[in-house]
């Protein structure tokens, strides 16, 4: 898996759609070159159903994944995972 | 009059709600895609402002209008005050009892815009200023939620001193600040309530067609998907006990008999005070449950949510805007 | 008359329609986002439904409506079994038999839509009631499908023997016919109709600017999605072959003609009666395709799907609706 | 791969849109915590094109993917694989 | 006269573009769904193109409406071919320039639409044929641009010798070609105009509450969604320097001047001619930018796309239609 | 990872949506069986950021993902890769 060569990780998270900046910063932060974004996902997990609603993002999800080295896949995990103590959310390396 | 108040209640736009609600029940597969019903929510907030904003700049803002503006801005900070210790008394999570107190400090667009078109059929006037109201509602509610929740974080961090370390992060108040006062949704009403006082009646007759004519059309698909909405959390709604259900029935009356008092002492008129009722009886669940949800993770959205889109506001629709007119023609003397 | 006949035909949705053909068959990217077109498909039916259920309070159910009414859901329950012997003819496949009969036992509200409006232009009228037909039509249809499919399942069990086991699992009986009735978009228009009854003239007036006034804009979207639609089916239609596509033009004429003779035996008027042809000329491509596919699985939807939108569909809107109305006419004497 | 340490699989389907409810019923009758849906894919397969009109769901497809342990994983997976004889559908663990 | 240019500017859909503008650069999470933007987009190239259709269809293409048109595709490859070498200056990339010169040649159809409702409300007069000349500028542009770039690519083959071979593949001329005359907005646009033609007044009153009534309410939303757009590239502007942001600026004003010149030379009406500088001064950021990132790779969209979005879009609506308008004015007498 | 018990990979492919009609070609002429499409994706490389705006593709991405046998995975993954020398795209296998 890599684009370069580079043994490189995929790092899923599905966050709720509220929280989706605050990912994206630590993402960011971490130095990824790049990510991509699924806006809408919905689905069911700890916190029950979030199948969305139209006119609130209270109860959507968002989806999003970064390829990078290991190292840094696991800091973004282990982030993100603090996050989703308090947000709906998974995270998948 | 009992019959022509349910014919001046029961328009196609609330009976699609009810067809809504039916729907989702029998279990179809009927759905408005997303994007429009995102769509319908800003086009009923951007005619609404309109609408409100060619008043204002019809009339301007006399003492009658900052009375109740006033009036508005103290209630959407009252209410949250006086409905979190009620909510205390059997939530053991005081994160969700300061959520819940914000939403209902908050207002309702669609529960205004069904009132005030209500009112209209009655055939009673009322103040631009009120959609003004409306607008001021929003952000004190919020505010007053994040100061409780920040109450009970540092009652609770002391509780239970050094373990706190383990605790996730929170974002920053300025962050939390920053979302409240810049949401979407509250801002495409402030930004329609500018440009129709900035361009009058000239702008609100160019926009009539779109916000005016259609408008009732685009209400009953955004009520339909409103109603498809409710029924599906009525089915989730394992969570919200038999308080909350009655907190949810109850407050709304409490709260517009509160404000029908302050409106009668401070001699509003009547169309305004009824309003006034609609908006301190009613709870957001566009607005402030996005924020809140930003901003006390720790409470639970399918409570807060739940409550005041399947609960109150289906109650206020259908046994709180009568019901509320009645008490304010009684009043008023109507 | 002829170029009447042609100039009320060519009307801006008509046209947008062979524009989206025309667009799709030079593969250009042009698009209509599907969130939109699945919103105007629901708005058509809100609009057809809210005019339907009004005309239908205004005038009451007379015996001649009801007359109508009976034969609509005879005609729907005949269609495909008629249909289905013709179609075994040349199908190994006999549950994708079961699955175009069933599809052209039901009806397509655009055409519907598209040959009442040409009526009107013509100057004819008909009665509110011919909506109702069109929400009756829908599930007859559907359950004359599960059952030829049953038939054929059993038939098929028995020749195989033990070795039935293997086979994929089939949905439950209840199950699907839940689905039938609750599909969304048949849920949508009898929901409108009752509406429309329920509130009357009044209630149309409410909506009139959304269902009357911007309904030929919203129409003229959705036939130039169904344009694009319609060739993109063409361009994958390796799996029909000359039998079927001769089916999908032939057998509207076939069920037309029958309808005409029904309507006249019957004292039907005029427009009923043309409408009354259309309905039961007709091939359903949005309802009874979900359902069917639910329903029977082993049928390929390429194949009625793909004849009752690509072939039956534009043969109606370009051919049949001029020559129903010619034969109406002529045994009508207009 | 996982949330909690245990080892994780994750298996992904794509469906024809009617057919989602089923699958639902499959993952839930497993009694996997969670799940993940992307409501509106395309796609080709053996069944030809399913690239979607918008005015029905009958040639549209929809994904979805769960995380859960490998037994569970593969029972999900035999079960739907048994739906996809009949209905549009691809299974990847 | 100013404040009633002013007054006759600020009308309410353009209000919101500047609102939209503020509200993302406050940081709001304000979004307009995605399918409607799109949709939008394509409403409006029907119901100018529609307008436009009638307008012919009514008037016909008189000698100096074909003068018009010849002038209009002309000035589309005679902008790319002076633009070139002006962007040369300073740009080491010179598929940037070839890509930013083609949007500059091509038009923008919002900004025509702002312009032509303008004129309106200043009580001047413009010939049907002005959205013909929209269409017909779009493409020429197009194809300006590829020669250009091809130009480039074979002197840069020949300066680098036998080391082209490891240069990433290009799309066949053919491919590009085809792109450029079915892109779906450029079609949308065509057909809207031919349906608009073969409809005639007929067409135009079935379509008006679509088409007119409810078109300033779509285009505020869709100029709102323009103004968050326009703000999100100027937060990302890092690759515009000072030089493209003052091309973006400048060559319009050049563009409308000698627009202007050519107008007066040929005896443009003097709404013809101020609309004829609106579309020479105006750049492409929905087809042109689109085809060209199709056709020339190697140029970058962060470019083209921004300088015609957020540089040249805004100073035309805010500006340029004032200014040309002023130009116009002095020299037809106005 | 396969659905027929062969050895299969996942091609994971973003590209800019402008050009998803040439991947397909790609997919199409390496033979394979059928693909899944993702229509509207978002994200951030070293192009910079691609949020999209509504009314034009430039700056959207599209997803694609097609399962395969290894040596027609490889295959498509570096026809893509020429490609996105010149567009916007990732490539993961
Ligand atoms: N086991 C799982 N497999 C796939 N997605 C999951 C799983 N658990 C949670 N999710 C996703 O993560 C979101 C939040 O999960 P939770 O915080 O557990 O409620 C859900 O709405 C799902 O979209
Ligand atoms: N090899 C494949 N790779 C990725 N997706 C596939 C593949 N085969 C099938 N699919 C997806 O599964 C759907 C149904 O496939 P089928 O039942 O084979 O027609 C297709 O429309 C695709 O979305
Ligand atoms: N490291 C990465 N992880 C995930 N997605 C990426 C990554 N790099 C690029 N992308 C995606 O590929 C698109 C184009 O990337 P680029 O060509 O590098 O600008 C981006 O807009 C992202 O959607
Ligand atoms: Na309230
Ligand atoms: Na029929
Ligand atoms: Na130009």
């Amino acid at each position: 898996m890599g684009t370069d060569g580079i043994k490189m990780k995929k790092v899923e998270i599905v966050i709720e759609s509220v929280m989706i900046e605050e990912v994206i910063s630590i993402i960011d932060q971490a130095g990824v070159s790049g990510y991509t974004i699924l806006p809408s996902v919905t689905g069911r997990g700890h916190r029950g159903k979030r199948m969305g609603v139209g006119f609130t993002d209270v109860l959507n999800n968002t989806m999003i994944f970064t390829l990078t080295d290991e190292t840094t896949a696991l800091k973004i995990s282990n982030r993100v995972k603090k996050l989703i103590q308090n947000y709906a959310g998974v995270v998948i390396i | 009059m009992d019959t022509n108040l349910l014919s001046n209640l029961m328009t196609p736009p609330i009976l699609f709600f009810f067809f809504g609600v039916f729907v989702r029940l029998i279990g179809s597969n009927l759905e408005i895609p997303k994007a429009l019903t995102k769509f319908f929510s800003l086009f009923m907030l951007m005619a609404i402002g309109i609408e409100g904003g060619t008043a204002m700049a019809d009339s301007g803002l006399g003492q009658e209008a900052v009375v109740v503006l006033i009036s508005a801005v103290v209630m959407s900070m009252l209410v949250p005050l006086y409905s979190y210790p009620i909510l205390r008394i059997r939530l053991k999570n005081l994160y969700d009892a300061a959520a819940i107190a914000s939403c209902y400090g908050s207002v309702s667009a669609v529960t205004f815009i069904a009132a005030s078109s209500f009112l209209t059929k009655m055939g009673v006037d009322y103040g631009g200023y009120m959609i003004v109201s409306l607008v001021l509602m929003e952000s004190p509610a919020i505010v007053m939620a994040v100061l409780l929740a920040t109450t009970v974080r540092s009652k609770e961090a002391h509780n239970e001193g050094a373990q706190s370390e383990g605790r996730p992060p929170l974002l920053p108040m300025k962050k939390i600040l920053h979302e409240a006062f810049t949401d979407g949704t509250h801002l495409m009403l402030i930004g329609s309530l500018v440009i129709g006082a900035m361009t009058g009646m000239e702008g609100k007759k160019v926009m009539e067609p779109f916000t005016g004519g259609i408008f009732k059309g685009m209400l009953a698909f955004f009520l339909l998907d409103m109603g498809l909405s409710v029924a599906t959390r009525l089915r989730e709604m394992k969570d919200v006990g038999v308080f909350l259900v009655g907190f949810g029935v109850v407050m709304p009356v409490i709260n517009s008999g509160i404000a029908l008092g302050i409106a009668h002492m401070l001699g509003f008129g009547m169309g305004d005070a009824f309003l006034f009722m609609i908006l301190v009886a009613s709870a957001s669940y566009i607005a402030v449950p996005a924020v809140v949800r930003y901003a006390i993770p720790e409470a639970n959205p399918s409570l807060y949510f739940t409550m005041a889109l399947a609960i109150t506001f289906p109650f206020n629709i259908i046994v709180g805007i009568p019901l509320y007119f009645k008490m304010v023609s009684a009043v008023w003397g109507g």
